[in-house]
């Protein structure tokens, strides 16, 4: 089975001018299924040693290609984005384990509520996906700092509600997606999460009604589990868990970070 | 042509993972077959299970990166019943890294990890930045290092060999201390102590402050130092920081190394230690080698 | 913004060329107006003309480079008419290195040099690999380090910084020495002792065989030990090692560092010191310092 | 003035496998004049920090283009050679004093003998423009490996008289360069040679009737004199040259390699 590929950069979107959309193709995208996991991308310079961790965005296995969405964070991003279409990328995964969809709560005509802030927002678009195709309302929450960085709300609202808000008040709801779960009183049977550590403290304080689902970071080597650079305690019980093979993706609470 | 025979390892080539950067192998056997490699040296085993330390744990540095993981593994018994018996589908001879805080803990996994059926060999790693023993660590001290070898040659089954710090003066007196002591071999380098700093948080990066320097930024280092020991000693050596590549491999058989392991680099690409043995023979061969055991020590042969 | 006050230095920036990477200033000064510089680091020199090593004398490793110049300058006279005067036409004052084979050697370099006009300060280079002193190197001794800083210190006019080596178990207790023994500030560090072997040759590419490290490969060793050092010592430092960008000045600063040197960037880009220095007052706003002054030590204050 | 410019590779044709030709264009240009000197060339690659010193093959001041030709010979050529037509090249230069054109034995009639073995060939032949431009006859003796190698027959020939020479005797004379030099009892003006030091060797041996111009190669670090890393002793005489700066020509005798 193909684990890694040199795979084809076949389109290259920017955003905003920090954060770019790129789609690759290759065989390794039929491996992929399950939203939430991610690929190991090597940065193209030989001083850069350590693969980059990024989420899937989107998933196309007919057409062999799939999509990330990056911001530039550092020298690795801003390698990486420097590519242009026809070069190749050396590609690891997919890895870990994604979003759960397939736990009792996902059912067709149940409610999901996703929610994502900041670059947490692209790994919720193939879960989304993935939910409406099997029957459920999805309900998007999106945050960002403010309308300038905000992204994707064209591609989420046609998959379903989507409510916005932004630090500064430039778009939607001034506040945080904390402000809109409270105020709109939004109930769903399943929550998932990805974006910065403070949101997911502030979902937390909640105590939402449902199980949540959260994707978390951690400075990763080796990616797919061998190094134990990337451990987090369980809470409330012995062991622990690594981010990139049982993660990224634990239910609020289950482990420590 | 690429087989070496040292003590207690008759191996079919000189490519084996280097302890922490392969786990106890379950994960990499998902990618290829683990009998292609020459050895595998696992992570390091104490007493007890081990979480290690807080996260970050590792950040990366140019062509290098730092790591302090802090020896996370799951106890000796775990190892014992779970890990090896796992690594015992493999037709792989397992070098088992041993630590501890005292010499004590040494002792106890040496005596009983040897007995373990697929254990060729110990390697005992007194050189782990995190492990002290009254302020300083085991492998930066001759006197210190040389007791422990001793001690842990009495109880051990299999060929002891002995995990070198780069992080000292004059690794040549450590490196004879320890030969003197019993030692059968040989293994270095371990990190080189090295530290980054977030200009955002403007604190370290790794939450031990301080970590391993690894990668082919330390690869001059460790070809020079295993170049002293290697004319300075008659037990063989397992070199070891920053090999990427087969012509990497043959310049640590140059410096004096007899077998070679691979770290970081199965991190860059998960595939690297079977693209090297494949690339082996036609390497050697376009610098004119009959076999690993011709380069051996060549630099100075 | 920039302005730094150092022992015997007032610096306009902290921004300086590092010893052995520029010369004497000549043929950088046909790059850039050298009154740019915060000051100058030059050349060590020797009581009388080295030729210094055979060729080759560089060798390119992973992230870095090995040098084994062995200290080529055209002695003390020759500094004092003619380079030191040359240097007198720029606003910059000068750091001199200076190296010798004896402490006598040292302590004649540093009497006569320390009288120049534009001489603000003495580097003791007592790091050098190739400089011996009953088998050990001046700088892997705390004892021998401390009473040449000491007889130094009697004759000097000017400050003396003495430069550290990396190749030591423990740095602290040496800079600690040195501290007491009376010196004014250290340099560090010095480049890490590595090898590199030709394949071809199966010799060593150095004709020295042995090389000093230096480059972005050894910078995360380098960070390490200015954080250990300047939080054990009371006396400024200096920071070198790997440094490329205004980031690198910071992380430097940030580790404990009042100033930083810049070595081996200057053979990547020429203009690497100016760009550098161009570059600092915005990346200082980026990460919200109001000035070097401010960053110092910051990762441990 | 201009020192170093982010130059655009204009044109690249690949003379044999391991053989590249580039074409180069900036302002750069209008500072070379001297054949035989050299540009130092950034590698494109992070963990390649020391630039390459790569001789000036020929220089087109009114285009504003100069040409080099490399050999791959690690990872440094090796990763040059990949650049394409577009790319830019950091270029430092021009670097180093050239052949010499203006001593007494450079004037019209007279008669010039260019020696060059294998990769040493590119640099003779901007001289070889000059040298037939001040009105010099120009014969060329080319020695290579074997008719695989053979680089640049065509463009001597249009400029004077061109032998070749080849070890396994695969074109021209069997043998070396020096075995021409006997054999057909070449009397010149003026030698020039750029090669391997073996060459140089066999060169000295003949005790040639007139002055001999030999350009060295040494491992470089900064290319402009400050390092002291390609430096030379001087032959019969105190004190020292520096190939980068002094060099990388000097008169047969002058320096000890
Ligand atoms: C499972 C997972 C999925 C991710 N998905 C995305 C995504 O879809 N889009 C996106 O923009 N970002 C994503 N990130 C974050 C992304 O990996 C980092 O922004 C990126 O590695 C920064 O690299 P750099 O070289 O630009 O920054 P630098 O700071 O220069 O990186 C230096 C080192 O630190 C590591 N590092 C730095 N920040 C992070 C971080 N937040 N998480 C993990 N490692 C880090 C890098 O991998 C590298 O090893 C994800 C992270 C993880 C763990
Ligand atoms: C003044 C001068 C002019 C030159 N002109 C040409 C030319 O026109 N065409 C051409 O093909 N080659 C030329 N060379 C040789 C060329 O510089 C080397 O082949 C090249 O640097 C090798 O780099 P690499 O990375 O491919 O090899 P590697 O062996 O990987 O290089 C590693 C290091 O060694 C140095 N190095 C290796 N071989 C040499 C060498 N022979 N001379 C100097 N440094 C070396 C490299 O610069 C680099 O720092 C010239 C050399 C000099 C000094
Ligand atoms: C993430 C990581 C974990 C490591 N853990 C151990 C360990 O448990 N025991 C040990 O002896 N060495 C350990 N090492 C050191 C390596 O075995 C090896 O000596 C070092 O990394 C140099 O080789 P490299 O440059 O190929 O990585 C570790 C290195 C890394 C990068
Ligand atoms: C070619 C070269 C020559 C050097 N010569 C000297 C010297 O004469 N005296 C000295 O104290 N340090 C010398 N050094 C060490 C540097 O000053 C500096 O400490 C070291 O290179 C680390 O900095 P860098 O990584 O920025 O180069 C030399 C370094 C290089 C690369
Ligand atoms: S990154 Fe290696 S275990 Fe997760
Ligand atoms: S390469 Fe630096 S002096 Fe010649």
């Amino acid at each position: 089975m193909k684990k890694v590929e040199d795979m084809h950069l076949v389109q290259k979107k920017w955003l905003t001018p920090q954060i770019v959309q790129m789609t690759l193709k290759g065989g390794l995208v039929l491996q992929m299924n399950r939203p939430g996991q991610f690929v190991h991308l090597r940065v193209p310079d030989g001083s850069t040693l350590l693969r980059r961790p990024i989420s899937i965005h989107a998933i196309d296995q007919e057409e062999l290609i799939f999509d990330v969405i990056f911001r530039i964070e550092g020298k690795g991003t801003k390698l990486l984005s420097k590519l242009t279409v026809g070069d190749t990328i050396h590609v690891m995964g997919p890895l870990g384990n994604g979003f759960p969809v397939s736990v009792p709560q996902v059912q067709s005509g149940n409610t999901a509520c996703l929610i994502g802030g900041g670059i947490g927002t692209p790994p919720l678009y193939e879960l989304s996906k993935q939910l409406k195709q099997k029957g459920m309302q999805v309900i998007h929450i999106l945050g960002f700092g403010s309308e300038k960085e905000c992204i994707l709300e064209d591609a989420f609202t046609k998959l379903g509600q989507t409510l916005i808000s932004t630090v500064d008040g430039s778009k939607g709801t001034h506040g945080f997606v904390t402000d809109i779960l409270k105020d709109k009183d939004i109930q769903a049977d399943i929550y998932y999460s990805c974006g910065p550590v403070p949101m997911f403290s502030a979902l937390e304080a909640l105590n939402l009604p449902a199980p949540v689902y959260v994707s978390y970071e951690e400075r990763m080597a080796c990616g797919m589990g061998a190094c134990y650079a990337c451990v987090c305690k369980n809470k409330n019980q012995e062991g622990y868990k690594r981010i990139c093979k049982e993660g990224p993706v634990f239910q609020a609470g289950e482990v420590e970070i | 042509m690429l087989q070496v025979k040292l003590p207690g390892l008759d191996l079919k080539n000189p490519i084996m993972p280097a302890s922490g950067c392969f786990g106890f192998g379950r994960e990499f056997a998902e990618y290829y077959d683990l009998s292609l490699l020459g050895s595998i040296m696992i992570k390091a085993t104490t007493v007890s299970p081990r979480f290690g330390n807080p996260t970050p744990r590792v950040a990366e540095t140019y062509g290098g990166m730092l790591n302090a993981i802090g020896l996370q593994n799951p106890g000796l018994d775990v190892v014992l019943t779970q890990e090896l018996p796992f690594l015992e589908q493999f037709d792989v001879p397992i070098i088992a890294n041993i630590a501890g805080s005292e010499e004590e803990d040494y002792i106890r996994v040496a005596e009983k990890i040897s007995q373990s059926k697929n254990v060729h060999a110990l390697e005992l790693n007194i050189s782990c930045p995190n492990v002290k023993h009254g302020g300083i660590a085991f492998g930066t001290d001759a006197v210190v290092a040389a007791r422990l070898t001793e001690k842990v040659k009495k109880v051990s089954q299999v060929p002891v060999y002995v995990k070198l710090s780069p992080n000292v003066t004059d690794i040549v007196s450590i490196a004879k201390a320890i030969e003197a002591a019993g030692a059968d071999g040989l293994t270095m380098i371990n990190t080189l102590l090295g530290m980054r700093i977030d200009l955002r948080t403007r604190k370290p990066i790794l939450a031990n402050q301080t970590g391993g320097l690894s990668g082919p930024a330390i690869k001059p280092v460790a070809i020079r130092m295993v170049h002293e020991v290697a004319q300075a000693v008659h037990i063989p050596i397992i070199g070891m920081g920053g090999v990427q590549n087969a012509e990497d491999v043959l310049e640590f058989l140059l410096a004096g190394a007899s077998a070679v392991a691979v770290g970081t680099a199965n991190f860059v690409d998960p595939y690297v230690c079977p693209k090297i043995i494949e690339a082996l023979p036609e390497t050697l061969h376009k610098y004119g080698f009959a076999s690993i055991v011709d380069c051996i020590g060549g630099s100075f042969k």
